[in-house]
């Protein structure tokens, strides 16, 4: 151990297989056979030979790999109308559509239809828009369904029939349109995968959150916290993988193994920073500051929480008992819905219901600060930053903001303020950096 | 003189002439350099496109007809690839040829399909003209302009003319600044007005050489050498000084033919008229009925410049004058020059099915003023422009003392439903019935 | 004298050949930018003589000495000049003025007198606005793309990178092509904050090589030319279907002067700009003068 | 009748109308909030107007955003907006919202009423209808609840009528646009929709029915261009009349709260909430409710027709993401159809010498290409 380190740590035993399952996934998008879908929906795995890929891990990954090529993917973009205020991701992505070809060279791997992917975010709910804009494909549109305050019934059935419907219209049309057969039992498997899949994401989020030394640090988290979600593998393996996770996680917070060595201050942020300056967690770890991640990044295993009996769960929507039979195609679909039109899960809803539940995330991770980045567009994930850090600092926890574009977009973010602005940060709470 | 020839006949100059500038028309479809749009720049009686450097416009009727006359396994695969689109019975047949081949994708000689760049209107009371542009559009993105065929009944009427002229004058105003805009073409006043002259002088002579046509025994032409005259400068477009040196010198032909009693059919001893022509790969039944010695006038369809003679009840016929603005009118800015290209009338002043509006018995007129002994109406089963008054004119013919007969089709750009023999069968009946038999060569 | 790294030099020129007395028809066009301000005087449709001076404290008084300039010691002055065509930002402050005239319609026409009639795409790169112009083969504008709203990534930025990084404006184009490739451009043109950022690069900070003093221009102007052809691709057809041509280009403004910003927008463009023996700083003044 | 002072003297107004009647005042902030419901309920619903001065006050909540927003906040915390008994929000944009829950949060009275109402972006599923009927049943509950009085069906008829009629005042004003030189410009036509949106109708209707025979008595005005405005909310009319100073005259608009405001009216039915919501719905959609086949577009270009457009200034407030994602389907549009356009973003700050320069190059650009007959008369000197 290098010295004044205070605990072991260890190489991640399930990184490659991360990659493997992401190159899996990258293949699976430029796969002629299969009928790629622009959005994000849990039955497209239910079809033989469908595919859907949401435009946050195409535009993260160009922006992450490649910014000459991201950088002139925004300029298409923006020759054609997204200037600024367009979110990273959705000028990455379908900035490589206007260009015609990926960062290899070869062609754009073109979408053939559009499914909704719900979400507060006003750019999620016109990206699939843009693809059909472009070229003529079916589309599908679904709401993500808000109301402020506790859960209303008499508003909820009309929501409900609106959320069940915008899910089974979608499986009906692909089934017509492209002539490949819905399977009721893959979706029934799907279900019950996804199920596992959360506990074991929300049983990593409690080990990270109640275990000192953490685990796990962010970035690592950050190459599992997609699979089988935005990032569709197959399920099977996505069940097993989790599975993997949490097995090592778990090992390795009985034995102490740390991913920080010196971890000394425990923060977490709200977003990821630019996806092309993921090295600022390490600069941070010099300090033996460890990023526990945000919201975002644990939204595999849903919002945890304080329950009434102090103890640490996650918030739940009233669901269908286990064993519910299912014989149509809608009563699979109203299951998977469950009872509650609102899903107090979905990420960046709290800016809608509970605007200060970060707090609560906060003492959940056990956090000493918070670095809550403020974007200049991308408005889902800007929009209550600086509310945030005003309850935050209330509650005690160091909080401190930076300003730049959007993960998808590093106009704008001049990284070696950002340096000084964490130097300034750590050593005004008295930390100094341990260079090995 | 062969035998039982009444008159001399003599082969045509002008035909090479006829045929060279075709020849021309056609390879202007398929230039690169030019922009091809669909329609016809003839509501203002002369042809602005021309005032474009280089614009061609043409209407889908010539290229339709020539598909039938000249290819028919090509035409029927067009109209087959326009009917598996929605395109059934009831389409023009020029519209189902010349469209079928944009579908197919190639004409007839496998090199691709001339794509239009733009849609302009050619105006007309026919249904099918009006909603002809309509069609390139659909098919692909590209600019389109709509205009009128202005139609009222009755006398000319000042009062309904004011705000239809304006219309009139706006959509080819519209056109005009619009295609200079979108392709970058500068357009032209002062060739425009040249243009305007040329057009006077075609229309004269056309109209010379419908006077002499039809008041001459024996008729120096017959209506099968009008049709390879009669749309240079109209629906296929030529240069414009060809266009008049063209029709003046068919014009001096005729008129030395017609001095020197050199006939079209050397027989002549019965003259009948049409509504329109057969189908295009059908124009043998002309000679057909030249064996019996009858020669066909034509239809106020081929001869345009009939149309401008009106019968006064002393059975003279008098020249409508023409729809036109002083000489000397001032034209400092496009829209006076397109405004002297409009004329005075809103309303065409008659011809081929604008009578069916206006003077539903023209026809007679026609039949009169060409002597005829008889006509031949063929009724078709589409093309609603070219049938709709075919039964009621036959009435008034007979009631005028014409011996009239129908016979059955589609449209001139479809053979589908007419019975060749039959039809020869038919005029072998109707022309014995009046005594006439074919003469034995 | 302090040096200025940030000036463009101040030039005038009069012609000696051209005798004003004997021309029927005097015009002159006045272009009064935020920058610099010019003028251009035609005897019967000849260049009789221009001036390309540095825009002072006040308008008023530019607008007057910049066609003292352009005249010389010829003798002639602004009440003899018959007509005069005013443009640019501070168009109003000229008072001699007969004819107020928008800059676009200028500069297009400028651009045809300096490049010739071939020309079809005009950028003029001013000192705070950038301006992409497309004409038609006569003269006749056929689309306009002005950039954002604020002057970022413009003139006036260039100008204060080099009072920053003490480099003369004349050279700061060269030096910044003389790079072995170019490396990522600066992340913003908002000059308050490049300047920080471009400063950072000297610094050789947590996995991050120092730059260069080539290559932290280059940054900059790669930065400056990318945010121009957010507004030239404008001008473009919206599907790839129809890639514009934009053979014929020419640039007009002071930038047109910077290698460093016009080279590299020919490159992403996959084109070489006209050229011509005028200060391409004269195209709104000419322009002016044969539209007035 | 001097509009603009009507918009300008609205807070004076709403604290009149609240004196003469002792009624509420309902603020809401996204224009597809179904007004009928609450003026049923005796309630004066009022747009929430943003105006150009330095948001000192909100940038400690909100970063970013377009700048209507950031000014909405603004003026709620600095007091201007006391009067209003109550918020409301209708889904929309996401900064809108911001705006409405940032003055939730920082309540200026205990007893401040707010709601938020639940329209689908996704406007053209069957389901959809519903949900708007559910909610606009839970808000006429609220409404009942708020103002203690019941609403009846009779309430929602006189609403719906009187809400009916103005609308239809506004199109007949609008209309007037359609003719050659028309006797009201866009300057005019805006002012007159923004005070309509910040007063109580039936009075409007009154100042309406007075107002158009005047307008229809005027002189025709000069030939101009006619520009059509497309993109984010306006809140004032400076480049209208900026427009007009140069020669222009913005003829017809396709703004949320312009002609979308009024564009189509309530069919009344036995279910008077499902006649409301079906209005609503099928309103010209604005871009966060234009999904599936896109209708926006295609009602561009019926207004730029009928209106006879030379071409469109495509106006976009700066870090508005939505007409921004819109861009490229208008772009489209107006490309297909050859209609000329010129886009820039503004803030509520116009630029004066920025703006008329692109304003005065693209009509110069126009010019040439201009369709307007200049008639009979004007050739041949008759009549």
């Amino acid at each position: 151990m290098a010295t004044k380190q205070l605990w072991e740590t260890r190489p991640l035993e399930f990184w490659n297989k991360a990659k493997e399952l992401r190159a899996g996934w990258q293949k699976s998008i430029e796969s002629v056979e299969n009928v790629v879908g622009q959005g994000n929906c849990m039955w497209a795995s239910a079809f033989p030979a469908v595919t859907v890929i949401e435009d946050n891990p195409v535009g993260a990954m160009m922006q992450n790999k490649n910014e000459p090529y991201a950088r002139k993917a925004r300029l298409a973009s923006e020759i054609r109308g997204w200037g600024r205020e367009i979110c990273g991701y959705q000028g990455n992505c379908w900035g490589g559509q206007f260009l015609g070809y990926i960062e290899d060279g070869t062609p754009w791997p073109r979408r053939r239809m559009v499914v909704p992917m719900p979400c507060v975010c006003d750019q999620h709910a016109k990206r699939g828009q843009q693809a059909r804009d472009f070229e003529n494909m079916p589309q599908w549109m679904a709401d993500m369904v808000i109301y402020p305050g506790p859960f209303d019934e008499e508003r909820n059935e009309a929501l409900l029939e609106h959320k069940i419907y915008c899910s089974l219209r979608p499986i009906n049309d692909v089934e017509r349109i492209f002539g490949q057969r819905f399977s009721e039992d893959r979706m029934k498997e799907i279900m019950e995968g996804n199920k596992l899949v959360r506990e074991y994401a929300k049983e990593i989020t409690y080990l990270m959150a109640q275990t000192i030394p953490s685990p796990l640090s962010v970035k690592d988290l950050y190459s599992v916290y997609t699979i089988g979600g935005l990032t569709k593998v197959d399920p099977e393996a996505t069940v097993a993988f989790w599975k993997m996770v949490r097995d090592e996680v778990k090992w390795r917070a009985d034995n102490h193994i740390a991913a920080v060595g010196n971890e000394r201050f425990r923060w977490i942020e709200a977003h990821p920073p630019s996806w092309h300056y993921m090295k600022y967690y390490r600069y941070m770890e010099e300090y033996g500051a460890i990023c526990l991640g945000s919201q975002y990044a644990h939204m595999m295993g849903g919002a945890p929480e304080f329950k009434p009996d102090g103890s640490i769960g996650v918030r739940e929507n009233s669901q269908y008992p286990d064993g519910t039979e299912m014989s149509t195609r809608e009563d699979i679909i109203r299951v998977s819905q469950g009872k509650e039109a609102r899903s107090l899960n979905a990420f960046k809803i709290d800016e809608y219901i509970r605007r200060d539940a970060i707090v609560e995330f906060a003492k959940i991770m056990q956090a000493d600060g918070a670095l809550l980045a403020i974007w200049r567009h991308g408005v889902g994930c800007t929009l209550t930053r600086k509310e945030q850090g005003m309850y935050l600092k209330e509650a005690g926890v160091n909080v401190m903001h930076y300003e730049g574009s959007q993960p998808g977009d590093r106009t704008d973010l001049d990284e070696k303020r950002l340096l000084d602005q964490l130097d300034t940060w750590m050593q005004g709470l008295g930390f100094r950096r341990q260079v090995n | 003189m062969s035998n039982g020839q009444i008159w001399e006949t003599r082969p045509l100059e002008f035909w090479n002439k006829a045929k060279e500038l075709r020849a021309g028309w056609q390879k202007s479809i398929e230039s690169k350099e030019k922009v091809v749009g669909q329609g016809n720049t003839f509501d203002l009686s002369f042809d602005w496109q021309a005032a474009f450097p280089a614009l061609t416009i043409i209407e889908d009727n010539p290229v339709g007809a020539m598909m039938q006359n000249k290819n028919e396994p090509y035409a029927r695969k067009a109209r087959l690839a326009s009917e598996i689109r929605g395109w059934g019975r009831e389409i023009c047949g020029y519209q189902g040829n010349c469209w079928g081949g944009q579908f197919l994708g190639y004409i007839e000689d496998g090199t691709p399909w001339p794509r239009r760049k733009f849609v302009v209107p050619m105006p007309c009371v026919c249904d099918q003209h009006a909603k002809r542009g309509q069609q390139a559009r659909d098919f692909e993105n590209m600019p389109q302009w709509m205009s009128d065929r202005l139609m009222y009944f009755g006398d000319y009427d000042a009062e309904r003319e004011v705000p239809m002229m304006e219309h009139k004058v706006y959509c080819n105003f519209r056109q005009v600044n619009d295609i200079e805009r979108i392709f970058g073409q500068r357009f032209d006043e002062e060739e425009c007005i040249k243009l305007m002259e040329a057009g006077k002088e075609t229309r004269e002579y056309s109209k010379e050489i419908a006077y002499i046509m039809a008041r001459t025994i024996p008729t120096p032409i017959s209506v099968k050498d009008m049709y390879s005259v009669y749309t240079i400068g109209g629906l296929t477009k030529v240069d414009p000084a060809a266009t008049v040196a063209f029709w003046k010198m068919v014009r001096d032909e005729i008129k030395w033919r017609a001095d020197n009693q050199i006939a079209a059919v050397g027989n002549e001893r019965f003259r009948w008229i049409e509504a329109h022509p057969p189908s295009w790969h059908y124009m043998k039944y002309y000679r057909y009925m030249e064996d019996y010695g009858a020669v066909c006038m034509g239809s106020q369809y081929s001869n345009g410049g009939a149309n401008n003679y009106f019968m006064l009840p002393d059975g003279t016929f008098e020249l409508r004058t023409d729809n036109t603005y002083p000489d000397d009118m001032p034209l400092e800015t496009r829209e006076d020059v397109l405004r002297k290209g409009a004329g005075i009338h809103a309303r065409p002043t008659g011809g081929f099915k604008t009578d069916e509006y206006v003077y539903r018995d023209k026809i007679v007129q026609f039949a009169k003023f060409n002597q005829a002994d008889g006509a031949l109406l063929a009724i078709w089963r589409h093309g609603v422009g070219c049938t709709l008054t075919r039964k009621e004119q036959a009435m008034y013919l007979r009631d005028a003392g014409l011996s009239v007969m129908h016979y059955e089709g589609s449209q001139p750009g479809d053979r589908t439903d007419l019975d060749e023999k039959r039809l020869l069968d038919q005029l072998d009946t109707w022309m014995q019935s009046l005594g006439l038999r074919k003469s034995q060569k | 004298m302090v040096q200025k790294f940030g000036k463009w030099p101040e030039s005038c020129w009069t012609s000696d050949k051209i005798d004003w007395k004997a021309a029927k028809a005097i015009t002159a066009g006045v272009d009064l930018g935020t920058g610099s301000a010019q003028c251009a005087i035609f005897c019967d449709g000849e260049l009789f003589g221009w001036s390309n001076l540095r825009v002072g404290a006040s308008f008023k008084q530019i607008a007057e000495e910049v066609i003292i300039h352009a005249v010389g010691n010829s003798g002639l002055t602004a009440d003899k000049i018959g007509v005069i065509g005013a443009t640019g930002f501070a168009r109003d402050n000229a008072a001699y003025a007969t004819k107020k005239l928008d800059e676009v319609h200028c500069h297009a026409k400028g651009a045809r007198y300096m490049y010739g009639p071939s020309v079809t795409t005009v950028v003029d790169l001013g000192g705070q606005t950038m301006k992409a112009i497309r004409l038609y083969e006569w003269d006749r504008v056929r689309d306009i793309a002005i950039n954002d709203k604020c002057a970022t990534g413009q003139g006036r930025n260039i100008e204060q990178m080099c009072e920053l990084l003490q480099v003369p404006i004349t050279e700061i184009g060269e030096k910044s092509l003389d790079v072995k490739g170019d490396p990522e451009p600066v992340s913003t043109t908002c000059y308050n904050f490049a300047r920080t950022e471009t400063m950072g690069q000297f610094r050789p900070e947590f996995r991050a090589e120092p730059l260069t003093e080539n290559e932290v221009y280059a940054t900059h102007m790669l930065a400056v030319a990318w945010r121009m052809l957010g507004a030239i691709g404008k001008m473009q057809p919206l599907d790839p279907g129809e890639i514009m041509v934009y053979e014929d280009l020419g640039f007009t403004g002071g930038l047109a002067k910077n290698p460093g910003i016009t080279k590299r927008i020919e490159k992403e463009l996959r084109v070489t700009a006209l050229t011509s023996e005028y200060d391409p700083m004269l195209a709104g003044a000419i322009g002016a003068a044969l539209l007035a | 009748m001097d509009f603009k002072a009507l918009v300008e003297n609205r807070h004076e107004y709403a604290k009149a109308w609240k004196a003469k009647t002792g009624g509420k005042v309902l603020g809401w902030f996204e224009p597809y909030f179904p007004e009928e419901v609450a003026y049923a309920a005796g309630v004066l619903p009022v747009r929430v107007l943003a105006k150009h001065e330095p948001d000192d006050v909100s940038d400690k909540w909100i970063y970013a955003s377009c700048y209507p927003v950031r000014d909405m906040v603004n003026q709620f915390l600095k007091g201007r907006y006391d009067y209003m008994d109550g918020l409301v929000n209708v889904e929309g944009c996401q900064w809108m919202y911001n705006a409405f829950e940032v003055a939730v949060n920082n309540k200026r009275k205990p007893d401040l009423f707010d709601h938020y109402f639940f329209l689908p972006d996704h406007t053209d599923a069957p389901t959809s209808k519903h949900v708007t009927r559910s909610e606009l049943n839970v808000f006429k509950g609220k409404m009942e609840e708020w103002t203690g009085k019941k609403i009846t069906d009779a309430d929602l008829d006189k609403a719906i009528e009187v809400y009916n009629k103005n609308r239809l005042l506004l199109k007949q004003i609008s209309e007037l646009r359609r003719m050659e030189k028309p006797v009201i410009h866009g300057a005019e036509m805006m002012n007159i929709v923004l005070a309509d949106q910040v007063m109580d109708k039936a009075e409007m209707n009154e100042i309406l029915e007075k107002f158009i025979p005047e307008l229809e008595a005027r002189e025709p005005g000069k030939d101009r261009i006619r520009l059509m405005l497309i993109g984010s909310e306006t809140f004032d009319t400076e480049l209208e009349e900026l427009v007009e100073a140069l020669g222009g005259d913005v003829v017809v608009d396709e703004l949320d709260n312009g002609t979308g405001y009024y564009w189509n009216n309530i069919i009344p039915q036995k279910d008077r909430l499902m006649a409301i919501g079906l209005k609503y719905l099928g309103r010209p959609k604005n871009p966060i409710k234009d999904n599936n086949w896109r209708r926006r577009p295609q009602h561009i270009f019926e207004l730029a027709e009928d209106y006879n457009v030379d071409g469109a200034l495509v106006v976009k407030q700066i870090y508005c993401h939505l007409h921004g994602t819109d861009n490229y389907a208008v772009w489209k549009i107006l490309r297909e159809r050859y209609i000329p356009y010129h886009f820039f973003e503004r803030d509520m700050l116009l630029p004066v010498e920025d703006t008329t320069l692109r304003l005065e190059s693209f009509m110069n650009m126009l010019k040439p290409g201009i369709n307007h007959l200049a008639g009979w008369h004007k050739v041949f000197g008759e009549d």
